[in-house]
């Protein structure tokens, strides 16, 4: 494969191609099985070369720029860090192309759909795969089109093509800062090829080297919707379920993530920019938290969900533990997509986002209800899930690096998530059915890429060795083995406080209900303190829920809405002012020129001075 | 004596321009301004430049002048004063028409040691500026194509 | 004498159409301007390797002239591919039409292959000449009005480059642009640069003497707006190029820089209110002719980029020109809702334009802003780049509220629009050039960095 | 004579224009404003010529009057044409376009 791995990102480049070519004449039934066919292609092709990996692998196919001592490669990298991506991005696409099959049967833009499906994953896979920075860049404004073209995919509806509208530009801010922070790269190195600035990091002042990290986190902010670069994030939701799932769950928002972790020895040099990029990934991680307690959109749930599941990529990559952090985005892949898979196949029942007109879910829909909770189940981190391992993989390696304050908030993040996503499951599918029309289970074609997905989310943790021992040949993951008890005590901690989590939104959202249902021991075990469901809600539930809405109301909508839109509007303003300069008459136009005429003479008469 | 015309040819082209500045009625500021070309050819031909100061006087107080007397009329005539611009025309003319006979005759350079000749511009222009001279029968030809294309009415 | 061979090709078949036309042999005189600019573009191929100066030095023969002329030629077949179907939907059906490009054409070249100030200004005149008759080709209120406009305006602007040469002749006693003459910070001289410049930014649109643009294109009929965005700005940025030497002097050099600054500005924020799509283009080619304009902040360094850059602009520029025109002057942005659906390939081609005008990987539009941009950065103007990707993050904006109008909002009654063979042909070229210099962009650039 | 005075002349002469360009309210005499402007810059050449004794400054200028008045009947043409159809030429004739 060593020879041939290149061809993983061509296959969906062609599907893409030829979609978007013939994509009118071709019948939906040869586009089901042509889209989907080439990811799966692109993901056997992954698989293949991952398993015969060693070392690194190069392959440059043709010089793209060359130009004095400037010369870009088109050269794609397959190492240990690219291909856990590569692998993660085919495989998941390739079941949410499967999955979309079934859900946008109905839809009257399938096969533009699937073009741009395919467009994205190859886009995704260039990002990921890309060797050095330009390269990676053309990939990180592809996924930001691709996703654009998405979320505006039901355009008819005018939220749908202004949260398109809205996640494009706030991407664009991000892509700013990155592309200066490639500039600045390549005044500083010469070379833009991510070994050569790896390798030569030591050459440059860490202050430089920071303000170069700094540039370039500000693209994977924009691109990771983290603070405060996040808002577009839960409006990308209008878009199409598989796409929310596939582009802003699974992969394209995990590139920031990847981006870091890439040029980890550059942000490691620097220190501040690190230390920075775990502070920001943890803040970023326990806000969006709060804000999704109080979501009724089952989507924004799972989208504030990400954002802040991200923000524990980049707590974990910045505490200096890239293997822990990529660990997560690994499994992370797996339960989010089945989350949004899920949500999808919910929605595609009931016909509504809003979880106050769902309830009792359990009984129509049997599948979902299993693969959904044993999504909750991971996310909450509960033992034997694949997110137990990696999350406390990151919180653990937090702790351990003296990161004392980032690990606690962890630890409260992790019982906030249990908390929201049980409120999710609760609200959902427990109690009565309280919205019109009859549910129904989703159709087949979706239910499997579920099934699979939820083996995964389960297994996907379960590796013999870890991860930061696969990807010791990039050279800078450090492994670090912390002592037994320890880790024991670490591990309770987190776990005790998903499980209060999951507790209080039982009795907050089944108990309390009237309509309650067994849950096991837990319930047996504090039956009959009922007080504490009282006291928990008025010292806990209630004030976090009013919290977390005016959070939202007032810092989400309020500041950072307001800042892009006013800054938007600002620049409006502006145009409408200098364009009141144009006046249409021609003395006016002759007063411009003499204007600039004078201003230069006067210059002149300076310079005699 | 020579510095004497100077000054008044100096005098007169300023207060050709004042009028052109200062007066309310288009036509007769286009008129005035024959006057400021008129007497900046006869400077040209002080300073020893008389064949140029006969192209400036027959290009702009003549042709040019003349033109822009057409259009002000175009635009003036209609509402019947017409008379009064095809007398101011005619006595541009006129004045245009002897000052290039005088311009013509002229021998001296009383401002300058060395004058060179038509013949020696000739030259100049069909060794030194050959390029520039074809470039500009381009532009002429140009110019001439562009002017029918824009008067030419819609079909 | 040789290299004038190219000059006299288009003037020759400029007579012949000329001639064809007078006849009302229309399709012949169409004819003769297309095989024209063939020739005169094989021509040049030929002569590559005759480089030098001819007749007393007026003419410079050189590679950066004779890349630009190839230029001016490409583009300006492009033009005539555009305005063929456009010719005849919209009653123009004057062989005038071809006449006058190849005269200005005819200008253009000779603007960029000289460095001697009077030829300049005569070719530039040519082309100005031959253009506001074009601005006026429509014969109607917008028409006449942009060809006024541009004439009263062209005139007003052509004294300042004359006073400039006179100033020029005055300190140095001839017209031929030597880098010693140049260097000289004499005031005097900075008077004629600041003169000559003022002359020049006219043609390319930058501010403050970019304001005739929005209403010249907006007037023009669509394949000559095309026309005057690129030709004009190919010939006046060469010139450009050839008197960069003036900007060691820092009064020059900072009138140049406040130039640029106010027209990334300008230029973007003003289009962002635009409802009229020609309109739209105009700011975005003044914004265009900023970052151009930085590239002569290097002189001849900068060389490559810029003609890297114009080549680029052109194929984009025109493209967005080709499905202008299909629309036959209905420029509204409201025209272009839901033209997605009635005319999917012209919509399709519009929006790959404008992605590439905003400057999105892989098409060329992003690589010719980033080799401009990287190598202005690292000719110590760092924060000049800077302020133009912030002002140019605003482009994106309205570049895609075009795509937003033509995929994303629908509308009752269907767009107006024609498919003209030969224009989807412009577009579809255009399209193949933009990717080719985005994706394999080597051989060119190659080319740029050995001889200029 | 002097040199002096014939650079005053010139340049009242170019600022003139450049006044009558915003005075005078008619197209047609904006455009001749233009060209007072560009006889000053003519007149500037020649002094340096007499003060260079040099024949180049006789062909520049016997070209520049050439390129004006040929840039003169286009533009004038133009005028006439708008003057056709409006009855009157100022510049608010010609400002339909703005913003």
């Amino acid at each position: 494969m060593r020879e041939l791995f290149w061809l993983i990102p061509l296959f969906p480049a062609f599907g893409a191609a030829f979609l978007i070519l013939f994509g009118r004449v071709i019948s939906r039934k040869l586009v089901s099985w042509l889209a989907p066919s080439l990811v799966g292609l692109s993901f056997l092709f992954s698989l293949l070369s991952y398993i015969q990996l060693n070392g690194v692998w190069v392959k440059e196919l043709f010089s793209w720029i060359k130009v004095g001592n400037l010369s870009i490669p088109f050269a794609l990298q397959f190492d240990p860090l690219s291909s856990i991506m590569a692998v993660t991005v085919s495989g998941v696409s390739f079941l949410i192309h499967i999955y979309s099959i079934g859900y946008m049967a109905n839809d009257w833009g399938y096969n533009r759909y699937f073009a741009y499906l395919n467009l994205f994953t190859f886009s995704m896979l260039l990002l990921v795969l890309s060797a050095n920075l330009p390269l990676m860049f053309i990939g990180w404004e592809g996924v930001g089109l691709c996703s654009y073209l998405l979320i505006g995919f039901w355009f008819e509806k005018d939220a749908a093509a202004d949260a398109g509208k809205k996640a494009f530009i706030v991407n664009r801010i991000g892509d700013f800062g990155f592309l200066l922070g490639i500039f600045l790269l390549f005044t500083l190195f010469g070379n833009l090829s991510f070994n050569y600035i790896n390798s030569h990091v030591s050459a440059v002042s860490p202050g430089i080297a920071t303000a170069a990290a700094l540039l370039l986190f500000v693209g994977a902010t924009g691109k990771s919707a983290q603070l405060p670069l996040y808002i577009w994030l839960p409006d990308a939701m209008e878009g199409p379920t598989p796409v929310s799932a596939l582009i802003h769950a699974a992969t394209m928002v995990t590139a920031g993530v990847y981006m870091v972790s890439r040029l980890f020895p550059l942000y490691q040099h620097s220190g501040f920019a690190l230390e920075l990029v775990a502070w920001v990934g943890i803040i970023t991680a326990i806000f969006a938290a709060t804000i999704a307690l109080a979501q009724n959109d089952i989507k924004r749930v799972l989208a504030y969900s990400t954002i802040s599941q991200i923000g524990y990529m980049f707590a974990g990559v910045g505490v200096g533990a890239v293997a822990a952090g990529m660990f997560h985005l690994f499994t992370h892949a797996f339960f989010k997509s089945l989350l949004f898979l899920c949500a999808g196949a919910v929605i595609h029942g009931v016909g509504t986002n809003d979880m106050r007109k769902m309830g009792g879910l359990r009984k129509a829909m049997p599948v979902t209800f299993w693969t959904f909770l044993i999504a909750a189940l991971t996310i909450s981190g509960i033992p034997g899930f694949s997110a137990f391992f990696s999350k406390d993989e990151i919180l653990k390696e937090a702790y351990l690096s003296g990161h004392k304050w980032i690990w606690a908030i962890g630890v409260i993040t992790a019982g906030l998530t249990a908390f929201y996503i049980f409120r999710l499951i609760f609200m959902t599918f427990y109690g009565e059915y309280r919205g019109e029309g009859h549910p129904h289970e989703a159709p087949k074609v979706m239910l499997i890429p579920m099934s699979i997905l939820a083996l995964f989310s389960i297994i996907g943790g379960w590796f013999p060795k870890s991860f930061a021992h696969y990807l010791s040949p990039l050279g800078y993951i450090k492994v670090i083995e912390a002592s037994h008890s320890l880790e024991i005590y670490l591990l309770g901690a987190s776990l005790i406080l998903a499980i209060i989590g999951i507790y209080i939104a039982w009795l907050v959202y089944v108990k309390r209900k009237g309509k309650g249902w067994n849950f096991g021991f837990v319930y047996r075990v504090i039956y009959g303190k009922y007080y504490v469901d009282e006291l928990y809600n008025f010292l806990f539930v209630t004030p976090y829920r009013k919290g977390s809405e005016l959070i939202n109301r007032y810092f989400d909508k309020g500041v950072i809405d307001r800042t892009v839109e006013g800054s938007g509007e600002a620049a409006l303003g502006g145009g409408n002012l200098l364009s009141k300069l144009q006046t249409g008459l021609l003395k006016d136009y002759g007063l411009w020129m003499a204007t600039g005429i004078i201003i230069g003479l006067f210059l002149a008469i300076r310079s005699l001075l | 004596m020579w510095n004497f015309i100077y000054w008044i040819l100096f005098v007169l082209s300023l207060a050709g321009l004042g009028v052109f500045l200062f007066c309310r009625r288009e036509d007769r500021a286009v008129a005035s301004l024959a006057l400021t070309f008129a007497s900046l050819g006869g400077i040209f031909a002080l300073m020893g430049h008389a064949f140029l100061g006969t192209i400036l006087v027959m290009l702009y107080a003549g042709a040019v002048i003349v033109g822009f007397i057409v259009v002000v009329w175009l635009i003036v005539g209609k509402s019947g004063e017409g008379k009064s611009l095809v007398t101011i025309s005619s006595i541009v003319f006129l004045a245009v028409a002897f000052e290039v006979i005088v311009l013509l005759s002229w021998k001296k350079a009383p401002f300058k040691s060395i004058s060179f000749s038509t013949a020696e511009l000739g030259v100049f222009f069909m060794k030194d500026y050959l390029y520039l001279f074809e470039l500009t029968s381009l532009l002429i030809l140009t110019a001439v194509v562009s002017s029918l294309v824009i008067l030419r009415r819609r079909k | 004498m040789i290299a004038l061979v190219p000059l006299l090709i288009l003037v020759g078949f400029g007579i012949i159409a000329l001639v064809l036309d007078l006849f009302l042999l229309r399709w012949w005189a169409k004819l003769s301007g297309y095989a024209g600019l063939i020739a005169a573009s094989i021509s040049l191929f030929f002569l590559f390797s005759k480089r030098g100066k001819f007749l007393n030095g007026l003419l410079v023969f050189d590679a950066k002239g004779i890349y630009a002329s190839l230029l001016i030629l490409v583009f300006t077949f492009l033009v005539f591919l555009i305005a063929d179907g456009y010719d005849l939907k919209v009653g123009i059906v004057e062989g005038e039409l071809y006449i006058l490009f190849l005269f200005a054409a005819a200008g253009a070249v000779v603007m960029v292959t000289t460095s001697h100030l009077l030829v300049i200004f005569v070719g530039m005149e040519v082309l100005s000449v031959a253009s506001y008759a074009l601005a006026g080709l429509r014969k109607d209120e917008l028409s006449r009005e942009a060809s006024v406009k541009y004439a009263i305006l062209g005139v007003f602007s052509s004294v300042f480059f004359v006073f400039g040469m006179a100033l020029y002749y005055g300190e140095t006693g001839n017209l031929f642009i030597s880098p010693e003459a140049v260097a000289n910070p004499s005031p005097l001289m900075t008077a004629a640069a600041l003169f000559l410049f003022a002359g020049l930014m006219f043609k390319a649109s930058l501010v403050p003497f970019h304001i005739w643009t929005p209403d010249v294109y907006q007037g023009s009929p669509s394949p000559v707006a095309g026309f005057f965005s690129i030709v004009t700005k190919i010939a006046a940025f060469l010139a450009f190029l050839r008197i960069s030497g003036f900007l060691v002097n820092p009064a020059v050099r900072w009138f140049l820089i406040g130039s640029i600054i106010l027209t990334v500005i300008y230029g973007n924020f003003v289009a962002l209110r635009q409802k009229d799509i020609k309109r739209l283009m105009a700011y975005s080619s003044i914004s265009h002719a900023g970052y151009m304009a930085m590239a002569l902040l290097l002189g001849e360094k900068g060389g490559w980029a810029l003609l890297f850059y114009l080549s680029v602009y052109g194929f984009m520029n025109l493209g967005s020109f080709s499905v202008i025109s299909s629309l036959v002057e209905n420029n509204s942005l409201d025209d272009y809702k839901g033209l997605s659906k009635a005319a999917p390939s012209l919509a399709a081609g519009m929006a790959f334009f404008m992605i590439s005008l905003a400057g999105f990987p892989p098409t060329g539009g992003f690589l010719a802003k980033f080799f401009l941009f990287s190598e202005v950065g690292a000719g110590g103007y760092w924060w000049l780049v800077v302020i133009a990707i912030l002002a140019s993050l605003l482009s994106v904006y309205y570049y895609l509220r075009v795509v937003v109008y033509m995929y994303m909002k629908g509308r009752v009654e269907k767009p107006i629009f024609a498919y003209f063979p030969s224009s989807l042909l412009a577009m579809f070229a255009s399209i193949l050039f933009i990717l080719e210099l985005g994706i394999f962009p080597r051989t060119l650039i190659y080319f740029l960095r050995i001889f200029i | 004579m002097s040199v002096f005075s014939l650079f005053l002349l010139s340049a009242l002469l170019f600022a003139g224009g450049m006044a009558g360009f915003f005075i005078r309210r008619d197209l047609v005499t904006m455009l001749l404003s233009s060209e007072i402007m560009l006889a000053g810059a003519n007149l500037a050449l020649l002094t340096f010529a007499t003060m260079r004794n040099s024949i180049e400054a006789d062909a520049i200028v016997l070209i520049v009057l050439t390129v004006a008045a040929a840039e003169v009947a286009v533009a004038l043409a133009a005028i006439a044409v708008v003057v056709r159809r409006k009855e009157e030429a100022t510049e608010r004739t010609v400002s339909e376009m703005k913003g």
